[in-house]
Parts: structure tokens; sequence; C-alpha cells
């Protein structure tokens, strides 16, 4: 009898695992990245069930330069260039941080129209940074449209940029104490002009993609991220904003002129991937007005540089400063021992701390969700790794 | 220059009233944009606008009662680096760590962690570890950074992990471990997470970690 | 600044161009002649207008240009003409090399940009540049390696390129371009049409299986799904033209709408089969087997070189196939108001010269009409599907099921009774108040 | 359902609009540029630079002293500036060394013109600095003072029918 109880649970064990073996291979492990086309230089492995993906797991690391060990062998101003190499597309913002940081240690006043300056060239950095997003984020829906008209578009803004700092891309144009100089002559009337253009062109953004059925269909209400959830995991920007939360640097910590200006926390409480995806195109918007303004009320004269010795030190000391980029807060922790290079250099990127969010709202969805959730983090590899 | 489409270049220094006159046969003229965005810009905000607060006045006393707080329950164990405007750093030893981020978290407010970044200090012969929370949750919180840090010793550096009280510093502390080589006990993956996993050599951030021909 | 291309010497350039003709001209008098020969030994040759078309005929009637008509208008009437050039494979070929052009083209100027514009920018003004980018491209994947995946099934990976070109030129020759232009004008061509788009999803999912991998092993299963989730409606949606023309004879179907397009009666039907065509090919917004972002490029992931071509000409020559049934079902196939006239050139006797170029004899006015409508119209929906391509993202794989299994079936209902009661209600049909007698 | 419809409407009416939007395609071999000022420079009285285009440096030798405060600037960014030895007498250049900039290795930031006390080092608008080898990059101080022909014309216009790239009236 005993005998035979036996034989049965032998039996049923043999079979449960036979079931479970069923099961594991019912799992497709898919790596994605960081030679598939919907990665970039990153690589995640997803596990798939079918079609819902049951299992993510980031893997960033491929442009891991060290950039916070070589800011440790480089003076305050030699840090420049190579600090805004992980994020090309946004390094008026990627600089910007690290000048306020620096003028904090070193005690330095900047001249009023050196702040208004170093605004515009933030915010239409941040622009450009946003277009080129939004056109990987149209590709990746399969939208060809959306990837050529934000890409063409962005040609606008960087003409201003190449005509402000000289540069296209890698401007070096933030430096503790001000900037590098000043603007050009007629820069404000051609401005004013391209941004409004720009403007209109972001209703073009709308009726083809934003307000497309298809679009809506399959982002809207897809991958939602909480309030909770997304307080609870520290993400920023606007994936921060897209789940209700107003919280922009800009407006909660006003760096330089910031508080003079009138301007909304752009956000949306659906907390979808649309919502993410939306909440970049309102801030662009919102960022033309507040170049509008920042052209109007800048001193027509002044100092746009403080004067520096070739290698600024100040006293030993800490200081954590942080601006609202692209990809939300970006913050640098610089440590100095009263020597010219810092101590420490920690960046604090906003794509490393969305990155948090990935697995949490990849597991649970879609395969065919996977682009659209995945990018829709504002996660710039690059940036995350450093 | 013709008054069709004329564009003001940075580089000819042609009369400016050409080109505000040339601006006006575009849909809208630079003066008239201006006006447009500051007016929009300036109207009473919809329901997506944030208050700008104006607490500059009691900024001293503010950060003072924060730190108040945390002393008043923790006593001794809570070391204040310095309290600037908008600015706290606080040094706990790690054995009150956990509590102590407990406590911030639940009742001073602070809800996530915005960068882990740990520093060697060879001299001292320590590692300090420096949790910047912030708040998303209190509006009169949200310009502030408390600096949360402790040191370990760096031949033995390890520290318990403040996973369970923040979840935001996963992949911090896990590039913190790799960098710098803190061992998080409790943290559910101390592993290879930005380098190579083939790296063999000492914790890039160490300070004896030198870069050739530098 | 330039650097000479090293080890460069005019004689031994010169030495190799005259090497390689010597050998062909040995090849040729060798082995191609009298291969030429005797092949032409054994068949049997055609006689024009009276005479056996030997080889030395054939020459001199191609010099002579009054003895050219005869031979142009012996050879289009052969089997091997309609099956290879016009109606069949090399006109639809042509056409999806058009496409491809358009395609290009036209999105670049939805997307503000130029498109393909070095190749062939000198050859017909500069208003016709990029027009040999195809050229450029087939031969680039002409000249590429193929690259076959260890552990791949050989057999079944060669063979589905073949296939799918093969399945999608079959489809061709059930097209009636113009009356009496059809490859084979079968009693059931509609079925038959239906039938061959059901080897489709049979080759993707052999091709993606055959690959050993994963990406194309999901794509193909979605192809899989996609495919026979639209196949219903598709057909079904064609049911409702069955009903009105009470034939599956494309060439009747389109007679009968010599008077009326059946898309004036059927607009859901001609929505919900355009739809299915898009869903069909693969295209944007259905391109899910090939959704890059996901899937790196689906059931083609393992593609390479000419596999890759074939691949992509079999797909336009489908998307040709899927326009003109359209255009066959819905849009009244080449019927149009006559534009040519019957005769080109002045009436009356000609010399040989002008005969030669006003086609006489050949030419034959209505087929011409006949031609330029169909192919106007099938052009017409080819730009249909190339602005959905332009303004749409990919949707994903469950609306689509939903889309496919319950709103179009149940829409290609709604007209298929629609159809029905035009039919009871004695308007359309035998002895119908729109009949045309 | 309704709101479905005319968001395709929409769509369609945005997509088919563009059809007749002028091409914003920059052409670029045939077309260029046209730059802000002649390039990059600065002066170093003000402490402040002058806005230009930061393409490939040019070098007047009259000026240069040879102090090597480029090379110090450059050595921690892009270690691109080399000083050398050139066979001209120069009374306020007395070793006769001037910089050779390796544009393999420059990035093309400016901090080197920022620390030219003598405004002998400028930034021009030349960009196009493709070689076939690697030694073609690197621009010898005869090189470098040479003034590049640049000749950019091509500015965004904008008008009714959107953007496009046309000549500078």
């Amino acid at each position: 009898m005993s005998d035979q109880e036996e034989r049965i649970s032998e039996t049923t064990r043999l079979g449960l695992e036979i079931v479970k073996e069923a099961e594991e291979d019912r799992l497709m492990t898919l790596s994605v990245g960081p030679q598939h086309p919907g990665s970039g230089h990153f690589r995640f492995t997803v596990k798939v069930d079918g079609d819902y993906i049951v299992d993510c797991d980031p893997d960033p690391g491929y442009v891991h330069r060290g950039e916070e060990k070589m800011c440790e062998y480089r003076n305050f101003i030699q840090n420049i260039p190579h600090l805004e190499r992980p994020v090309i597309h946004d390094s008026s913002n990627i600089t910007y941080s690290y000048s306020l940081a620096v003028e904090e240690l070193v005690k330095i006043d900047v001249p009023r129209r050196a702040q208004f300056i170093r605004a515009i060239a933030s915010e239409l950095n941040r622009q450009v940074y946003t277009l080129y997003w939004l056109a990987i984020y149209g590709i990746f829906l399969g939208h060809s449209t959306m990837f050529m008209w934000p890409t063409g578009d962005r040609e606008l803004i960087i003409d201003l940029l190449e005509a402000l700092t000289g540069a296209r891309v890698t401007h070096a144009y933030n430096i503790p104490g001000g900037v590098r100089n000043d603007i050009p002559y007629g820069f404000k009337d051609r401005c004013l002009r391209q941004v409004s253009y720009f403007e209109g062109r972001l209703k073009e953004y709308e009726d083809i993609f934003y307000n497309n059925p298809l679009l809506r269909q399959r982002t809207e209400g897809v991958a939602v991220l909480t309030k909770e959830d997304a307080i609870k995991l520290g993400v920023t920007g606007s994936v921060l904003r897209a789940s209700g939360v107003p919280y922009d640097i800009r407006k909660a910590e006003p760096y330089d002129i910031y508080d003079e200006i009138d301007f909304n926390v752009q956000y949306m409480k659906t907390c979808d991937s649309f919502a993410r995806a939306y909440v970049p195109l309102l801030d662009m918007r919102e960022s033309c007005h507040i170049i509008r303004q920042l052209l109007d009320k800048m001193p027509e004269s002044g100092e746009v540089r403080a004067k520096l010795q070739p290698n600024p030190k100040g006293p030993p000391g800490e200081a954590y400063r942080r601006v609202e980029s692209g990809r939300g807060a970006l913050g640098y922790y610089i440590v100095s021992d009263g020597t010219p290079r810092p101590y420490r250099v920690k960046i604090s990127v906003g794509s490393f701390r969305n990155l948090l969010a990935l697995p949490h709202l990849l597991v649970g969805s879609k395969l065919g969700d996977m682009p659209s959730v995945y990018w829709s983090l504002n996660y710039w590899p690059v940036e995350a790794d450093r | 220059m013709s008054k069709s489409n004329g564009s003001p270049s940075g580089n000819d220094k042609g009369d400016v009233a050409s080109i505000v006159a040339s601006n006006n046969d575009l849909p809208t003229t630079s003066v008239k944009q201006g006006e447009t965005g500051s007016s929009i810009a300036s109207k009473p905000s919809s329901s997506s606008a944030v208050k700008l607060k104006s607490e500059k006045t009691d900024l001293p006393r503010f950060e003072r009662g924060i730190v108040d707080g945390l002393v008043s329950k923790f006593g001794n164990s809570i070391k204040i680096i310095y309290i600037k405007p908008l600015r706290i750093k606080i040094e706990v030893p790690p054995k009150d760590i956990v509590e102590v981020a407990g406590h911030i978290r639940d009742e001073s407010g602070f809800d996530h962690a915005e960068s882990v970044s740990a520093t060697d200090y060879p001299k001292t012969g320590d590692i300090e570890v420096i949790y910047h929370l912030g708040s998303y949750t209190r509006e009169n919180l949200s310009s502030h950074i408390l600096a949360l840090s402790t040191r370990t010793d760096r031949d033995n550096a390890r520290l318990p992990s403040l996973i369970k009280v923040f979840k935001s510093v996963e992949y911090h502390e896990r590039e913190s471990f790799e960098m710098v080589g803190v061992y998080f006990d409790n943290h559910p993956r101390n592993d290879r997470f930005l380098l190579p996993e083939d790296w063999a050599d000492i914790p890039p951030l160490r300070k004896e970690f030198r870069i050739k021909g530098r | 600044m330039t650097t000479p291309i090293e080890d460069f010497r005019f004689g031994p350039f010169v030495a190799s161009v005259v090497w390689l003709l010597f050998w062909v001209l040995i090849i040729v008098t060798v082995i191609v002649l009298p291969l030429i020969f005797v092949i032409l030994f054994y068949v049997p040759l055609p006689l024009v207008n009276g005479e056996v078309l030997t080889p030395y005929l054939f020459l001199s009637m191609v010099i002579d240009p009054t003895r050219t008509l005869p031979i142009l208008n012996f050879l289009i009437y052969t089997e091997f003409f309609r099956v290879a050039v016009f109606p069949g494979f090399m006109y639809a070929a042509l056409i999806a090399a058009a496409t491809i052009f358009i395609e290009r083209k036209f999105l670049a100027r939805m997307q503000l940009r130029v498109g393909p514009s070095h190749a062939g920018r000198e050859a017909l003004g500069t208003g016709f540049e990029g027009l040999f980018q195809l050229v450029a491209d087939g031969l680039k994947l002409v000249s590429k390696e193929i690259i076959i995946p260890a552990g791949a099934d050989k057999p079944i990976f060669w063979a589905a390129p073949i296939a799918f070109v093969a399945v999608a030129a079959a489809v061709v020759c059930l097209i009636p371009v113009a009356p009496g232009w059809v490859v084979s004008n079968i009693d059931v061509g509609l079925i038959v049409a239906f039938a061959i788009f059901g080897f489709f999803p049979l080759i993707e999912v052999l091709f993606s299986w055959a690959s050993n991998s994963k990406y194309p092993f999901i794509g193909g299963l979605r192809a899989l799904h996609q495919l026979i989730a639209f196949e219903i409606p598709f057909i079904l949606s064609a049911l409702s033209v069955v009903i009105l023309s009470g034939s599956l004879n494309l060439t009747e179907i389109t007679y009968a709408q010599s008077s009326y397009w059946f898309i004036l009666f059927l607009p859901i039907s001609a929505f919900v089969f355009f739809m299915s065509s898009l869903a069909e090919l693969e295209r944007i917004p259905f391109d899910l087997p090939e959704a890059e972002s996901e899937i790196v490029a689906g059931w083609l992931t393992e593609t390479s070189g000419m596999i890759y071509g074939l691949i992509q000409l079999g797909t336009y020559v489908k998307l040709y196939a899927l326009a003109a049934l359209f255009v066959v079902l819905f849009l009244g196939g080449w019927m149009g108001p006559q534009i040519f006239p019957d005769q080109l050139g002045p009436p009356g006797e000609k010399p040989p010269l002008l005969q030669l170029l006003t086609l006489d004899g050949l030419y034959h006015g209505p087929t011409a009409n006949a031609i330029f409508w169909f192919t106007a119209k099938t052009f017409l929906m080819i730009h249909l599907m190339l602005l959905i391509r332009g303004i749409n993202p990919r949707i994903r794989i469950d609306i689509l099921l939903h889309t496919g299994w319950y709103k179009l079936i149940v829409l290609s209902f709604i007209n298929m009774f629609i159809a029905l009661a035009l039919i009871y209600g004695g308007v359309l049909g035998p002895g119908g108040l729109l009949t045309p007698n | 359902m309704s709101s479905t419809a005319s968001g395709f409407i929409k769509t369609i009416e945005s997509g088919s609009k563009h059809l007749l939007i002028k091409r914003f395609t920059f052409r670029y071999p045939e077309e260029k540029l046209k730059f802000v000022g002649d390039g990059y420079q600065f002066d170093p009285k003000r402490g402040v630079g002058i806005a230009g285009y930061r393409g490939r440096h040019i070098l007047f030798h009259d000026k240069c002293t040879g102090c090597q405060l480029c090379a110090i600037a450059c050595e921690g960014i892009a270690e691109a500036i080399g000083m050398v030895k050139v066979d001209e007498q120069w009374k306020h250049n007395k070793k006769a060394i001037m910089p050779q900039i390796d544009y393999g290795k420059c990035v093309f930031c400016g901090l080197c013109v920022d620390a030219c006390p003598f405004y002998a080092l400028y930034m021009t608008d030349d960009y196009e600095l493709s070689a076939f080898t690697k030694e073609h990059l690197i621009y010898t101080p005869a090189q470098l003072a040479v003034k590049p022909k640049y000749g950019g014309e091509v500015q965004i216009k904008i008008g009714k029918m959107g953007a496009n790239h046309r000549p500078a009236e």
C-alpha cells in the first residue's frame, strides 16, 4: 500500500517536473541590444511568455568611459569639453550644472547677462535633445514621418546654437563664471523668428502623431507608472511629470534667473506611456515661451564672463547643484580639496535614475509595447553609463 | 536686403530698421511674438501650474528645524556637517543609518534618493557614502537636498543597504559597489553593472587606481 | 592631398582587357554559336507572313523597318510573351520598380526631404534624380554575400524566397489588364487568387523556422496570426462583389462594372478589402512581422544579399497584384473614357519609317486606352497605400487581431447584406433598375 | 468613434499638406551654410570670446611668442597641440617654436584660443578637413597660417510655404 502510494507520488512528482520543464520551455529569452535596432548602446534581456514579458534585466555599460575618474585628473576648466560627451545633444545642460557647482565651490558671481544667455542656450539645447528623442520615439513605433520631421526641424535650433556657440552639437559654451562669448549681432531676431516657426511645427506633430488614433490605441493605458511608484523609484524629468508629480528643478529650485521667468510646469495625470511621450512636447512648447521671455528681459549689454584665473580653485568643500535637463534633474556632486582639480565628481543623471523604472514597467506588458515603454522613459544610454 | 524674406544674419552689419521691416511680411513679427509669448506665460495659470513659493525669508530657520527634529530623536549619533540654504549634510554611523533613513523618509518627508556617491579618502582610511535625498511629495521641501552620509573602513568596506527604505538607491548602490568597492549588506545584487564582466582590477574610483600616463 | 592608387600601370590594364576579350571570343565561337545551331536544329521555326522565321530572316527583319512589325505582331501573341512580358511578370516587375521609386520620392516629399538623390542625377535632367537608385541597390544586393545561419534548414532557406516571388507572380497571371489581355482567364479566378494568397503565411512560417533564430520565429508566428486573421474579411469583402456581378471570373467582374463601379455600392467592402490587403502586404501600420524596433526585422532578420532582394521583389509584385485586384473588383478594371485615338499618325498609306513609328497594325486604340486606365488606377491605389504608410505608426498585435476578427468581419457582412438587398430589391442584378442592357 | 474618425482625417490632412511644403533638406556639397563672423576669436583684454564658428585654427606668425599656453590648455583635453620648431626669425619668439595641431585629436572646444594672450591663435570657419591619411591631419604652423577660403552663403529662410535653405541676399 505504502509502496503504491510512494510510486504514485513519485509519478506525480515526475509529472510535475515535466510540467515545470514545459513551463520553463514556454519562456523565450530575447536579448535586446546592443546591436538590436530598438535598444541604442544598451542591452537588456527580456523573457517572454508568449507575447507577455515576464522578466527584464537591464545591462548598461557599453559606453562607460569613466567620466567621473577623468574629472579627477583635469582642472575645473579642462573638464568642460569631456563632460559634455555623455550627452552631446544636450551639452549645454550637462555643463550647466557643472558650472553652477564649480561656481559655488570657487565662489564666483555670474554676470546677469551671462545668466540669461546660459538659460537661452540651455532651453534651446533641451529642445534639440527632445526633438532627437521624439524622432527616435517615432521610428520605434514605426512612424517614419515622425522620424524625419523632428530631425529636420532640429536643424532650426541647431542653427541658432551654432550661431550662438560656434559648434553644432558639442558647444563647450557654459563655463564657470559665465559663458564663452556674447550673443552675435542679430541673434535675437533670428532666434525669435525660428523659434516661433518651430512652435507652429509642434502643432503638426500633434496632428500626425499624437492625435493619431492608432498611436493612442497602442499607448494609452499601457505601462502605467503610478504616482506612488514614480516617487518610490525616484524617477525624474518627464517620466515623473507624466505620473502626475509637477516637479521641475527650474520651479522647485530656481537656478540663475529662472525665478524671474513666468512659466508653468507641464504635467499629466494619466501616468501611461502616452503621457510620458506627450509631456516632452508640452515642455518644448513651454520652452518656446521661456525663450521669448528670456530674450525680452535680457539686459542689452553687460559682462558675460567673470574674470577667472587660469587655474581656478576654491577652499575645500563640496557642492551639489542640479538643473533640469532634457531627461530630468541633472545633478553634480563635486568635492574639492582646495587644489585646482576636483577631488571627486559624481554625476547624477536623469537617465540612470529612470532606468530603475524599466524592469518595473516592462514586466507584465506585451512584447509589442517594449520599444514604446523603453523609449518613453527618456533614457539616454550614453548618459547613463557616463 | 530685399523686403521679402530678409533674415538678419549676424555677420553683415545691415541696418536694423530694414530687418524689422522685412519681418513685417512674415505672419508674426518679432515684436508681436514677444508680446504674445509673455502674455501667454503671464496668464493666470491653468490646472497644470505650480505656484512659485516665496520661502526665502525663513530659509536658515527651516533647515535648522529639519535637523533639530532628527537630533532630538537620535541624539548624539547624528553629526551635523553643515547647514546651508537648501542643503543639509548630516553624518550617521553605519549601524544607525537604516533607522535614521527610515525616520527621514517617514517623518521628515524626503522620499527618494537622487544620487548615491561613494568617495574614497585614503588619508583617513575612510570611504564616505553620501545619499542625496530629495522630496517630491512635500512642496516646501522640493528645493532641499538632505545629504545623509556615513563612513566605513576602506579596507573592509561594508555598509547596510538602504534599499528597504529607498527603493531608488538600487542601481546607485550597485554602481558604488563596483566603482568604489563598498559591499552593501542586504542588497539583492552586489554585481557588475557598468564595468565589463571581465573587469579584474581594483574598483576604479579608488584613489590608488591610477589612469595610465597621468 | 590626393594619394594616387599604388601599383597602377596602364599597360597591364590594357593587357588584361585584351585577355578578357580573347576569352570571350573563344567561348562565343567555340561553345555558344554551335549551341544555338544545335538548338535551332530541333526547334520548329514559326511562320511569319508566310515565311519561316530563320535566324537570318529574323536578323534581316530587325534591320529592315518595314519587316519588323510583323515579327513584333507575331511575338506579342505568343503565350510566352504573355507570361513573361506584358500582363505577366515583366509588366508587374516594372510596376514594382516604379512603385519603389515613387514610394521613396513620395514619402520623402511628405517628410520634407529629397529622397534618393545621387544615382542617375545627370541621366534625365535634375528632375529625375535618384532614378537609378533601384539599379544601384539591386547591384549592391547581387554583389553581397548570402549568409546562411548556422543550423539553418538549408533547402527551405533557399527555396522559400524563390517560392515567395513565384507565388506573388502567380497572382499576377490572373489579373486582366485589358480586354483579352490576361495570362489565364479562368472561371474561378477570384477563388484561385485567394487560394494563392493562402500560401504566403506558409512560406513565411517555413522561412522563419528554417532561419533557426528567435526573432524570425516570433516574426513568422506574428505573420501567421496576422494573415489568417485578415484572410476572412479579405474574402468576405470580395464576396459582395461576386454577389453583385454574379461571376468569379475577373474579366467578367470587370465587364459587369461597365456602367457603375462597384465602389459606389460597396464602399464598406472596399474599405475592408483595402485594409486587409495592407495587412496582407505587411505594410505599415500592419508591419508587425517585420517590426524592427521589437524583433529586429522579423522573419527577414536572417536574410542577406539576393535572398533579401528576392523577398523585396516578391513583396512589391504582391503590392501590385493587390492594388490591381482592388482596381478590378471595385474600380471597374480598365473601364474609362476613351482618350486614345483609333490610329496613330495621319490616316492613309504611310512611308515605312512612319509605319514603324506609329506601330501600324500593332496599335489598337481601345486596348491602349484600357492599359492606360488600368495602370493609372493601379498607381492611384499604390499612392493611397503609400499615404497610409507615411502617416501611421505600427499597431500592436492584439489590436490587430481584434480589428481583424471583430470589426472588419462585421463590416464586410454589413456590406454583403446591402449587396443582397440591392439584388433582391431589384436595383441591380438581372433585370434590375441600374443593370445595363 | 467620431474622435477616431476626426483624428484620422486630421492625420491625413496634415500628411498630404506636407506634400506641398518646401523641402527642408540642406544639400551639403552644393550648398554651404553661412556662419556668423569669421570664426571664434578671443579678446584677452576683456576676457570674452567673440562669436563665430569653431573650425580649424589660424595662427598669426607675427604675433606668436611660443609661450606654449595653448599647448598647456590642451593638455588635459585633447593633447592635440604640440610645439614644433619653425624656421623663422622673430624678435618676440626667441625659441622659434609654434603650435602644430593634430586635427585627428582636436575636439574644437576652442579653449586654446581662450588661453592665448597675444591675439595669435584664432579659429576659422573652415571645417572641411578630411584627408586620406592620419599624417595629413597634422597641420604645421605654416599650414595654420593660411587663411581659408570658405564660400558658405546659404541660410535658413522662413516663408509662407515652410522653411528651407536659401542663399542669403
